[in-house]
């Protein structure tokens, strides 16, 4: 069964059309690659997805539901989380604290809760915090639970990025350039993540511009130009396609 | 008329800016800032207690009526003070600002009569006056104001209070009299009234319907302009399409009613327009320009001419480095509560001196002739009257044109 | 949830122990009773603002639903005899109601704009007051709102008596600045401050931004009814001007002079400030002037706020004692 | 008719009043973000500066102006090195507390040295013609005319001017602009210090109309803000379609309704503005 399908989603922000009518289908557990030259629609994509912008038209369907015209929180509320590309994290928050406000969606919060500090209230709280740092060991943040969001570096921000949306336990997850200004051993063991993501059963799909890392992990890859799909298939497959080498790979093909 | 110069000299000399300057600094700071206090410990004293915007936009009222109780009390001390039943007792006032605002000046009031524990108060304006009244009948003090309207707060249910400036309906007494001898009765028939919208504005309105109903003159327009208004064009446009005989506009400040009569005249009003608030003829020439004439002040003296007023006037500028007619026109308040001392001989028992202030009559101050009046209206002899000085200003000149007492009438 | 440290929990029990004897310390002076009743009520003011500022916005509409507590409290009594004891809840939920209605449109707007939307609101609030002269009383406001009498069984309170009054202040001020200290240190308090830090990204993690800023709203405003209803059976008078830009504008300086970032903040600020402003008010024309450079001066000399000065003190005895 | 005609031109010469007031907020409103509350006072300083030239010292009166755009000009600028240069960068709610205790402490040290009584400025022009019931007074005309030109003379020096392109590139984006080579600190002191000086004309000029006294700019500060509000943040043009609306909506409705109500209509108005289109009608948006 798919875990998403878009049918014809078309994207224009006063008079620029964006996305032109894309349809994209990812099988459960898949991880999914987007991939494009800059201005190609990849992040436009995930922002119709996640609920950020509205979309001129089309279907966004999620696990058999229509998520399209959702608000944001409502989608991820239905397990389709999504990162962003410029890191965007709690600055002021401790790392543990970012990624108990993740896990808020599946903590039964209550105002009365809040207020009287009732005995379920407390619990559900503690086992927020115990979930919070079994994520961030996940995702290899779980010796620095106290430090400052603001002062981690690049890397560790970017895996805390990831673990916040771990915390909504996703069922599909949008990685926006997870490895951008990564050097190597920092894309490998991002690579290594989002396999051991992958294999807790979250299907994944990920904008990468580092072809060594979307061939190397990605099982399909769908490209994009001008807003439009120009192919998908095996990794393999992308690498040969000539409209495809033409229309983004032109000058690296024979360096792959 | 002053000339330029000489009223710089009077508003901005270096001597007066330090003047005032050192005397609040050492009026105010002195007092250890909210521990109780007294200055003169040795003889017994009186505390006279003051409430009043010294900042906000109603500072120029509040100031003016400090001034006048600041130095009334200088002037009494240097005599060696009030002699009350053979005992000599020094004055001393304790002012605190209220900006204005009723709560402030309910909090001033408090720290005056139950910190400070004065048993004479006074305060200006509406909501000053509001402020201190919750405070100051309660605990049976005495308290003269200056207030035009809430007559719900005057009377019986609030007879130790005092009104020692006179409302539109008193002051009417003597400027409708004055207006139908210079005008004749029928070019008078019909009147508009414009005044701010706050209750300053809507009481002074509610004093000029009864004296209008008195003197059987129509009221033709009512308008209200708010604070914020800064022109004044579409508000007389609606007045004078009513064709009033004449227009009254209160209690105006000089400048508002400076722009009140500029827009009238340039849309082609002619009659005269009069305003009991406005103390500044000047600012009323340099705004309103050749526009300003048929404009009729039903105010104070504002060019100080018999010799207590000279005197007043010299007094002041020498104390406060300023001086304005308003505070010509408070200052014998002091001396009416000197007098009402004297005659009751007790410093604390405020039922009798209030007895006694509501008979005491003076001859010559600022504003000539006062007593206390009201007994029939209000129950009790608790509002000031005394001579109106009314001043005209035509084609750019202004004169005193008429003193006289407001002959009011019996049911007053 | 950060545990409020021991220090900050021993500050909290300190303040309140010393609030409760201070009528005594000053020897039951009225006066000081009075400053003391004033300070509460800025407090409450001051809290239920930085409750709205832990979403990330100010409201400068505050003082206009302080109104509508207080004009709803001192109607309920002028016209109908109610007595306060119920003037304080339903002012409180009228308060509540009216900003529930105005939240809908208003949380559309975002920051600076949210900031001119609600001084709108609050102008046209206080000008309906002004406006309905028969109902409201127009400019004239509303007199004689008496405080309430509570029968105790062996002993009638009547809170016309000022020491009374300030512990009934206290007493509220205290069920406030709780109320918002237990919402601020809890998981609320965390999705407040990561709308605050970050909307977009709390957005995306499932936090339905758009309903808390509403409730937050909702219940700030209710609060400030509250306050309002306090205010006006104190104060035994009302009119609109107690209500206008001056007063929302005020209780923001103590929220920025006190901090921006704790329950402390607002606290500190209220009461240093309205001590200040009545130790200056012997000084005359100065007062405003003084006000306005100790307003100045405490920003740019104390970034942060008055509740930074335990962490420097801290830093600084750390320093020395090396 | 001509109540009609009279209500078009007292609106549409209000309406350029309160643009000139409102235009010197923009730059700073606009420009540096900083919510400056006492840019009214500014207004009321300029007013005074000119009475002092002009009706004291009875010098000449364009002069004046001249002189007080200046005077104030040096002044906005100090106000900006001293005060809100520390501020800058950090939170917003900073330099408004600095910029409530501008106004505390200018409008009562103006009470305290200007003397509380009122004050006039005589106007330079006198004198107007009735066209069928219709006033036009020739200062009001030439008033209008002054605040146009100022207002096109920004315009022009915001589109044209190097200076006037560093500001606007300060306002769209402070970094960038920095990296480009345009030294921000003295953007904003002069941004500062325009503002100051226009809303110091529309001083003198609303001076000479009505009457001045120290408090006078608390309400001037109400107009430009609503008016920024209207016509979008940082838009010039947008503060002078504002500040006509502002300018018809108080004279129409007062003459035929109330002025009260013309205020809460205008503050209505404010509130559906921000609520429908966020960043005002031509403003660019604010993060």
């Amino acid at each position: 069964m798919n875990q998403l399908e878009i049918r014809k989603l078309t994207m224009k922000f006063g008079g620029v059309t964006a996305i032109d009518g894309i349809d994209l289908s990812v099988a459960e557990g898949e991880i999914r690659g987007l991939i494009g030259p800059n201005g190609a629609g990849k992040t436009t994509l995930f922002n119709a997805c996640s609920g950020r912008y509205p979309i001129t038209s089309g279907e966004i369907i999620f696990g058999g539901e229509r998520v399209h015209g959702l608000k944001p929180h409502e989608i991820c509320r239905k397990g389709l989380v999504r990162t962003f590309q410029h890191v965007t994290l709690f600055k002021g928050f401790s790392v543990l604290k970012n990624v108990m406000v993740g896990n808020h969606l599946h903590a039964n919060h209550s105002y009365w809760g809040s207020l009287l500090r009732t005995p379920r209230t407390r619990r559900s709280e503690a086992e927020s915090a115990r979930r919070a740092r079994e994520i961030l060991e996940f995702v290899g943040l779980g010796n620095i639970l106290d430090r400052e969001a603001a002062g981690l570096p690049h890397g560790h921000q970017k895996a805390l990025g990831i673990a916040i949306a771990l915390a909504a336990q996703p069922k599909l997850l949008l990685l926006d350039e997870p490895c951008a200004g990564m050097n190597n051993d920092e894309s490998r063991e991002m690579i290594d993540l989002v396999r051991r993501i992958r294999d807790t059963g979250i299907t994944v799909m990920l904008i990468e511009h580092d072809m060594k890392v979307v061939m190397g992990l990605c099982d399909r890859i769908t490209v994009l130009s001008f807003g439009t799909c120009i192919a998908e298939g095996t990794p393999a497959e992308v690498r040969e396609n000539p409209e495809v080498r033409e229309a983004y790979l032109g000058s690296q093909a024979n360096v792959a | 008329m002053t000339n330029k110069k000489s009223n710089l000299s009077r508003r901005l000399t270096r001597r007066g800016l330090l003047k005032q300057g050192s005397m609040a600094i050492a009026g105010g700071l002195a007092a250890p800032a909210i521990l109780p206090k007294s200055a003169f410990a040795q003889t017994r004293t009186i505390k006279i207690g003051g409430a009043v915007p010294l900042s906000g936009p109603v500072a120029y009222w509040g100031q003016s009526t400090m001034q006048g109780f600041v130095d009334g009390a200088a002037v009494m001390n240097e005599a060696g003070g009030i002699m009350i039943d053979g005992e000599p007792y020094m004055l001393e006032v304790i002012n605190y600002d209220t900006k204005g605002e009723v709560a402030d000046s309910r909090a001033a009031t408090m720290r005056l009569v139950e910190q400070d524990e004065c048993k004479f108060v006074y305060s200006q304006a509406a909501a000053s006056t509001v402020g201190m009244l919750q405070v100051t009948e309660p605990a049976e003090v005495l308290s003269i104001v200056a207030c035009w309207g809430y007559l719900e707060l005057f009377g019986t249910d609030y007879p130790l209070h005092f009104r020692g400036e006179m409302s539109d309906y008193e002051q009417g007494f003597a400027y409708m009299p004055f207006m139908i001898e210079k005008y004749g009765k029928d070019a008078l028939k019909s009147a508009a009234f414009i005044g701010p919208d706050d209750q300053d504005g809507i009481d002074c309105h509610f004093s000029y319907e009864r004296l209008m109903k008195h003197y059987g003159v129509e009221q033709k327009a009512v308008e209200y302009y708010n604070w914020e208004d800064t022109d004044f064009y579409p508000i007389v446009a609606k007045t004078i399409r009513e064709k009033p005989d004449f227009i009254v506009t209160s209690p105006s400040p000089p400048g508002i009613t400076a722009s009140i009569i500029k827009a009238a005249r340039e849309m082609g009003y002619q009659g005269p327009i009069s305003s009991p608030a406005a103390s500044e003829t000047e600012t009323i020439l340099e705004v309103a320009g050749e526009h300003a004439s048929g404009v009729i002040l039903p105010v104070t003296n504002i060019n100080p001419s018999s010799p207590t007023q000279k005197a007043i006037e010299k007094r002041f500028l020498e104390r406060f480095g300023t001086f304005n007619a308003l505070a010509g026109n408070y200052s014998w308040w002091i001396y009416a509560l000197k007098a009402a001392l004297e005659m009751a001989g007790t410093a604390t028992d405020t039922k009798a001196v209030a007895e006694a202030l509501a008979q005491v009559e003076l001859e010559d101050t600022y504003v000539g002739r006062t007593k206390w009046a009201g007994k029939n209206a209000y129950g009790l002899n608790r509002q000031g009257v005394y001579d109106c000085f009314t001043t005209t200003i035509d084609d750019g000149k202004a004169e005193l044109a008429d003193v006289r007492f407001p002959d009011l009438p019996d049911t007053f | 949830m950060e545990q409020t440290d021991r220090s900050s929990r021993i500050a909290w029990a300190a303040l309140l122990l010393a609030s409760l004897i201070a009528p005594v310390v000053v020897g039951f002076d009225k006066y000081l009773i009075h400053v003391g009743i004033i300070i509460s009520l800025n407090v409450a003011l001051a809290t239920s603002l930085w409750m709205i500022w832990s979403l990330g916005f100010i409201s400068f509409a505050h003082a206009g639903f302080m109104g509508i507590g207080a004009y709803t409290s001192a109607l309920l009594f002028t016209k109908l005899g109610l007595s306060m004891w119920y003037g304080l809840w339903l002012g409180a939920a009228m308060s509540g109601a009216i900003a529930l209605v105005i939240a809908l449109p208003l949380m559309r707007t975002r920051a600076v704009y949210f900031f001119m939307a609600s001084w709108a609101v609050g102008e046209v609030i206080k000008r309906n007051f002004a406006y309905f002269r028969d109902f409201f009383g127009g400019w004239d406001g509303v007199f004689n709102i008496r405080a309430p009498k509570l029968d105790l069984g062996f002993v009638e309170v009547n809170f016309a008596d000022r020491l009374a009054y300030y512990y009934l202040a206290l007493f509220f001020v205290v069920l406030t600045v709780l109320v918002i200290h237990r919402i601020n240190n809890s998981r609320t308090g965390m999705i407040y401050w990561s709308i605050h830090e970050n909307e977009l990204l709390a957005q995306h993690a499932g936090i339905n931004v758009f309903r808390h800023k509403v409730i937050a709203f909702t219940i700030a405003c209710a609060l400030a009814g509250l306050t309002g209803a306090l205010y006006a059976h104190y104060q035994t008078y009302i009119s609109p001007k107690s209500f206008d830009i001056w007063k929302s504008e005020f209780a923001l300086v103590h929220v920025i002079v006190g901090g921006l970032t704790t329950v402390g903040g607002p606290v500190a600020g209220a009461i240093s400030l309205t001590v200040v402003d009545e130790l200056l008010r012997a000084t005359g024309y100065f007062r405003t002037v003084f006000f306005g450079a100790v307003l100045i001066a405490a920003v740019l000399l104390l970034p942060g706020g008055l509740e930074t000065i335990p962490g420097r003190l801290r830093s600084f005895f750390k320093r020395s004692d090396k | 008719m001509t109540e009609l005609l009279q209500m078009a031109l007292t609106g549409f010469n209000l309406g350029l009043m309160y643009a000139l007031i409102a235009i010197g907020l923009t730059l700073i409103f606009g420009v540096m973000r900083i919510i400056q509350y006492a840019h009214g006072e500014m207004f009321m300083l300029g007013a005074f500066t000119l009475y002092y030239w002009n009706a004291e010292f009875g010098l000449n009166y364009w002069a004046g102006v001249g002189v007080s755009a200046v005077v104030i000009f040096c002044f906005g600028a100090i106000l900006q090195i001293v005060l809100f240069r520390p501020l800058h960068g950090k939170n917003i709610l900073y330099s408004l507390a600095v910029s409530l205790g501008l106004v505390l402490i200018i409008s009562s040290s103006g009470q305290i040295l200007f003397g509380t009584t009122v004050k006039g400025i005589p106007s330079a022009v006198t004198g107007g013609v009735l066209l069928g019931g219709t006033y036009l007074s020739y200062e009001r005309m030439v008033i209008s005319a002054v605040s146009a030109a100022l207002i096109i003379a920004l315009w022009f020096f915001l589109r044209r001017t190097t200076t006037g392109l560093a500001i606007r590139a300060v306002a769209e984006d402070p970094d960038t602009s920095a990296l480009q080579g345009v030294k921000t600190r003295r953007i904003h002191w002069i941004a500062f210090g325009l503002g100051s000086a226009m809303a110091a004309i529309a001083g003198c000029m609303m001076g000479t109309l009505l009457s001045i006294v120290p408090t006078m700019g608390f309400l001037a500060t109400i107009k430009a803000f609503m008016i920024v509000i209207m016509g979008g943040l940082g838009s010039v043009f947008g503060a002078l379609i504002g500040g006509l609306i502002l300018g018809m909506i108080d004279s129409v409705v007062t003459t035929t309704i109330s002025g009260d109500v013309a205020l809460i209509l205008s503050f209505v108005v404010i509130f559906l503005i921000l609520v429908f289109r966020p960043s005002g009608l031509f403003g660019q948006d604010w993060e």
